[in-house]
């Protein structure tokens, strides 16, 4: 327990440069030379030492920013924790907890969104509700199934593969990213933020990408029933691994807008859903 | 798969970006950067003003000195300038790295003594003016260092004491 | 004159004061311009602008000058109406010709003329500008800073602003979309921010006519380059002056030029909007080829610098030919090839197709220009209608299509930067010897001309009626100036997340438009309250 | 919170530069030039070099253009909304010294005048740098900024020469 939670804090510290090999690897992509490693860390370091500034909607506001950082990191750690033990040890239970933090989470992101007297604000927030509820419902449902341990290879083949698709959705990328979509929204659900508070809203950023690799990384120690310590070669391998292919895949794509997403997304997820069901119906 | 096209075109194309400062600037030789006004060769005549369409280049008369002055600030760096300088005294540079945290440090001046009408007193010329005037043109130094009207009454009065009328 | 043209400047009547190889100046009586005009748009003319003169000193009138092309004949007539200075009031020609809306209440703004019948509310000048001061008017000094007016905020905001500092906007506009859901229902248009008093400035003592190409390609840093040439074709025009052949083929060059940057930016910019960041740095890296060999051609990135009336400041030599000649092989090459990968992308496919959709008929009565009309099915185009410089030594086409939407608009654009390279090629290959500037010139005062240039935006127009050592009086009319009225069109219906992208589909260039005023805040906000009310 | 270490501030954001684009009139030049610092040939990210959509969230406004009369309350409205310290980039010949246009009836001509109006309504200021160009290279905005975190040398200074004794 007490070392995969130091696994886990490890791994966080070294999400931001992750994102900043993310950042780096679009840049080659772009064919330029992009900034460097560390620069995710940078501009945390420099977003909390700015002015503390308090937007409209004062103390509440902070606080809904601030807890869903703390939530979206409990979720991490406990994701990590539970991809670093392995299935044996991977319990419903534990699923539960994360499902019911992540949804926390996006509740508080929402409620932050559509609390600021901004018109973009509040867009962004309503973006990301309808984005939320076209994939979270399916992701409860395939992580349940899978950390059940159904052993039928069909039924784990297709939870698996909701999970991955609902996974990059909850990284917040392009075509994804309709919430902040900076060109349309103006930065959408962070416009209003500044200082310090931007900088807690980047860590929830970053955090939301952290977990999406993680949940993939996930999905492959449940399918390979690894345990012990090649599940965390595989945690250390995959998470980064992980994360270039969603840039990667991510660079490749436009921005879809709110009504496409949902739609794709639906149908996509709601036909591969029925096909779980059956296929868990028949057990095979 | 098209869409992954980029990636093809991104792997042969390579990284292109220049590492400015730490390598030389993306310049080619008929660039016009700001422009530089050679002290030794200008006249003050302030042929320049009158061109530059942005006014960055005025001429101030004090009473004792006439100043050039070139705000680059202003500039739009169309060497319009150095085109109608009849002294070639200004030249286009290839400078561009003119950032400045005072605007005061974006003015050069050339500052120009003025010299009088020896007869009436009067303002005329600017010293490099004048020597390039008795210089380049067959005009005698007794009728430079005149204002226009004193020569005009000088030639007169020389002309009709040779032609003998009007002798006093 | 071909006796097509005959036939309508005797239909529409009035004094025929004088007829130019490409224009035809019709002297028509304030009753009966409202036809004169209606008859023009029936026969096929399109509206290119107006123009409000103070000509009080000369004849002791305002003049208002109507600008119709006849663009199947290559041939302008312009409508020439004189307004008492005691009673400042014509009648307005909207209701015949839509396009004339903006530059009437333009004329009204700057000049104080009352157009009979429409609205007397400030529209161009700014907020704080104290009324009954009209700065087109001669006895008004261009450097003359009235003071502010405090005014009560006359707007709040019950839409969704975009702008005026908006992530999709780089310039400072201000849109306000009114929305049902996600769906645009209206939008409200203030622009003006970007009004600079160019054409005050260029009839001021500060400027003349040599110094005036400089403050014209400031106009735009985009299009530079054809606000220069189109005041110096206007100007030469006027005063009969004959630019020499292989100064002609470099202004065209650098033309094509100039459309290639413009071009490749908006590519670059639409698949930013799109989300599709690749596409955006590989068309801007592909530019800077293009930017370069700009800035090896001319001394400048941007604003070249190198267009005097009579001619060029700078020759062609081997060497430059050459670099043209490798650049424009690179950068077809490239951009073939990310063209390809751009238009397979998923996202850009579901979103620009069928959104901001401008009919043809719209596009006709709104008289669009450039790659929004011919994205919208109307075969306009400057180079093609008018000939100009050296492009009538050279064939290309003009891309055609009718969907009217933000793809078809996207695919003119494409094709277009194709078509460029081909012009270039064609100019190069063409290019004549001789000197590249005629110094020897003499512009008397009285004489009046338009000159049209098709930009990278569309039809740009300039007219000129020269004066003593600088112009009397110069109006320009930006593509992007015709183009915005078509925005409310094209904009109902549209998905909210797509408006930006249809906005930034005209590839508005607002400090081109906004010399002057533009805004229709006052039909925009009725029709919302009408559009609400109805449920 | 009324005084601001400029020198503290400056050391924090050296490695992480989030600039604001605000276009107070411009002709566009200067501003498609700053969207060019950020493509491939120049790449300004390797500085951390940021555009942002807000200025709430910037360290550095990069101005752009005359100041037209129109858009000069919503200039200084930006400018109020970004957090101290305020540190401001004039572009251009337009941003410095108010361009071809500068004495006409609808701009104020700079930044010069736009100081003294901040002033009076109580925004302060607490780094400028010029950075003259028409339009201004993409280099020279690089060049700019790396001036104003002291990365490079000043290289213009003011001249003042008398013609006769040159």
């Amino acid at each position: 327990m007490l070392h995969s939670i130091a696994i886990a804090i490890l791994q966080l510290a070294l999400a931001p440069v992750y994102d900043g090999v993310e950042r780096k690897v679009r840049a080659a992509i772009h064919t330029r030379i992009g900034p460097p490693v560390l620069q995710t860390w940078y501009d945390l370091i420099k977003l909390f030492s700015k002015e503390v500034v308090i937007p409209v909607g004062g103390g509440w506001y902070t606080l809904v920013t601030v807890l869903e950082m703390l939530t979206l990191v409990t979720a991490s750690i406990l994701l990590v924790h539970v991809s670093t033990v392995g299935l044996a040890q991977a319990t419903i239970f534990e699923a539960v907890i994360f499902i019911v933090l992540t949804g926390i989470a996006t509740t508080l992101a929402i409620m932050r969104a559509v609390s600021q007297n901004n018109v973009f604000s509040v867009l962004g927030g309503f973006r990301e509700f309808s984005l939320v509820l076209s994939a979270e419902p399916f992701l409860a449902v395939s992580l349940l199934l899978l950390v059940s341990g159904v052993e039928a290879a069909a039924s784990r083949a297709i939870a698996a593969l909701i999970l991955l698709i609902a996974a990059y959705v909850v990284s917040g990328r392009v075509p994804y990213d309709i919430a902040e979509a900076e060109p349309e929204l103006a930065s959408g659900v962070n416009i209003e933020l500044a200082g310090p508070l931007l900088g807690v809203a980047t860590v929830s950023a970053v955090l939301k990408k952290f977990i999406s690799a993680t949940l993939t990384v996930l999905v492959f120690v449940l399918l390979g029933g690894l345990s012990g310590l090649t599940s965390l070669t595989a945690v250390a391998l995959l998470t980064p691994l992980t994360w270039i292919t969603h840039t990667v895949v991510s660079t490749l794509l436009g921005r879809s807008r709110v009504d496409l997403a949902v739609r794709f997304l639906y149908t996509t997820l709601f036909i591969l859903s029925s096909m779980l069901l059956v296929s868990y119906g028949l057990g095979v | 798969m098209s869409i992954a096209k980029i990636l093809e075109i991104a792997l042969k194309t390579g990284r292109v970006t220049r590492k400015y400062p730490y390598e030389p600037p993306l310049l080619t030789s008929e660039f016009r950067g700001a422009v530089r006004i050679d002290p030794s060769k200008c006249w003050g005549c302030g042929a320049c003003v009158k061109i530059c369409p942005p006014n960055a280049l005025a001429l101030r008369n004090s009473g004792k000195e006439a100043t050039l002055e070139y705000f680059v600030g202003r500039c739009i760096f169309c060497g319009m300038c150095a085109e109608v300088c009849p002294a070639k005294a200004i030249e286009v540079t290839k400078e561009f790295e003119l950032s400045s945290t005072s605007l005061e440090n974006l003015k050069s001046r050339v500052i120009h003594r003025l010299t009088r009408c020896s007869s009436c007193g009067s303002l005329v010329w600017t010293e490099a003016e004048l020597k390039s005037v008795v210089k380049s043109s067959p005009i005698a130094e007794e009728y430079a260092v005149l204002c226009p009207k004193c020569r005009k009454s000088k030639f007169a009065r020389a002309a009709s004491i040779r032609i003998g009328v009007g002798s006093e | 004159m071909k006796d097509e043209v005959r036939t309508i400047v005797e239909k529409i009547g009035g004094v025929v004061e004088e007829v130019k190889k490409s224009e035809i100046y019709v002297r028509i009586p304030q009753q009966t311009v409202r036809t004169a005009a209606r008859l023009l748009y029936d026969s096929e003319a399109y509206f290119k602008t107006c123009v409000g003169v103070d000509e009080r000193e000369v004849n002791g009138f305002y003049t208002i000058y109507h600008i119709f092309g006849l663009d199947s004949q290559g041939v302008d007539i312009v409508l020439k109406v004189l307004v008492p200075e005691e009673d400042p009031q014509t009648s307005s020609i909207v209701s015949e010709v839509p396009a004339a809306d903006w530059c009437e209440l333009e004329i009204q703004d700057l000049l104080g003329i009352k157009f009979g019948g429409r609205l007397t509310k400030r529209l161009v000048l700014p907020e704080d500008w104290p009324d009954g001061v009209y700065p087109l008017r001669k006895e008004f000094r261009y450097d003359e800073k009235p003071s502010r007016v405090i005014r009560e905020e006359l707007h709040e905001e019950a839409g969704i602003p975009v702008g005026p500092y908006h992530p999709a906007l780089h310039e400072p506009e201000y849109f306000e979309l009114y929305v049902e859901g996600e769906k645009v229902v209206d939008v409200a248009y203030r622009g003006f921010h970007v009004h600079r008093g160019i054409e005050k400035l260029a009839e001021s003592p500060r400027f003349t006519y040599k110094q005036v190409p400089f403050l014209a390609e400031r106009i735009c840093g985009i299009c530079g380059f054809v606000h220069s040439t189109c005041y110096i074709m206007a100007v030469e025009k006027a005063a009969d002056i004959e630019t020499p052949e292989r100064a002609e083929f470099i202004r065209s060059i650098v033309l094509e030029v100039e459309r290639l940057h413009s071009h490749l930016l908006w590519i670059g910019v639409a698949a930013h909007l799109l989300g599709y960041d690749a596409g955006f740095m590989h068309a801007w890296r592909i530019r800077e080829h293009v930017m370069v060999l700009a800035e090896y051609l001319t001394g400048s990135r941007k604003t070249y610098g190198i267009n005097v009336i009579g001619g060029v400041r700078k020759d062609l030599n081997v060497d430059k030919i050459d670099k043209t000649m490798k650049t424009i092989a690179q950068v077809r090459e490239e951009f073939k090839k990310l063209a390809d990968a751009l238009l397979s992308i998923p996202q850009i496919k579901s979103r620009a197709v069928g959104t901001g959709v401008l009919t043809k008929s719209e596009a006709r009565a709104l008289s669009v220009v450039g790659p929004v009309a011919r994205a919208s099915g109307l075969y306009r185009d400057v180079r093609k209608d008018y000939p100009y410089l050296a492009y009538g030594r050279v064939s290309f086409r003009v891309p055609l299509y009718t969907e009217g939407d933000n793809l078809a608009r996207l695919l003119v654009r494409v094709e277009e930067v194709f078509e460029s390279i081909e012009i270039v090629k064609q100019l190069v290959d063409l290019l004549p010897g001789g000197s590249v500037v005629v110094e020897e010139y003499d512009i008397p005062p009285g004489r009046k001309a338009v000159a049209a240039i098709e930009a990278p935006r569309g039809e740009d127009v300039h007219f000129v009626i020269t004066g003593l050592g600088r112009p009397y009086r110069w109006r320009v009319r930006a593509p992007t100036y015709q183009n915005i009225p078509a925005l409310r069109a094209m904009l109902r219906g549209t998905p909210l997340a797509d408006a930006p992208l249809t906005i930034a589909s005209i590839d508005p260039c607002f400090s081109c438009t906004d010399r002057v005023l533009v805004v229709d805040i006052e039909t925009g906000r009725k029709s919302f309250i009408k559009l609400v009310r109805g449920g | 919170m009324s005084s601001v270490n400029i020198a503290r501030a400056l050391k924090a954001i050296k490695r992480s530069i989030w600039v604001y684009h605000l276009n107070s009139g411009s002709c566009n030049a200067c501003d498609i030039e700053i969207l060019d610092a950020l493509t491939p040939y120049f790449d300004v990210e390797r500085f951390g070099i940021k555009l942002v959509g807000s200025p709430r969230h910037a360290d550095l406004i990069l101005l752009t253009g005359p100041v037209t009369r129109e858009s000069l309350p919503k200039v200084v409205r930006a400018i109020k909304a970004m957090p101290r310290p305020r540190l401001i980039l004039a572009l251009g010949s337009c941003g410095v010294g108010g361009g071809i246009w500068w004495d006409t009836y609808s701009t104020i001509g700079g930044f010069k005048k736009l100081e003294d109006i901040l002033r009076e309504n109580g925004v302060e200021v607490d780094r400028v740098v010029y950075v003259p160009g028409c339009p201004v290279r993409p280099e020279a905005i690089i060049y700019g900024i790396l001036l104003l975190l002291g990365v490079v040398e000043q290289k213009v200074k003011k001249v003042e020469v008398v013609a006769s004794e040159s």
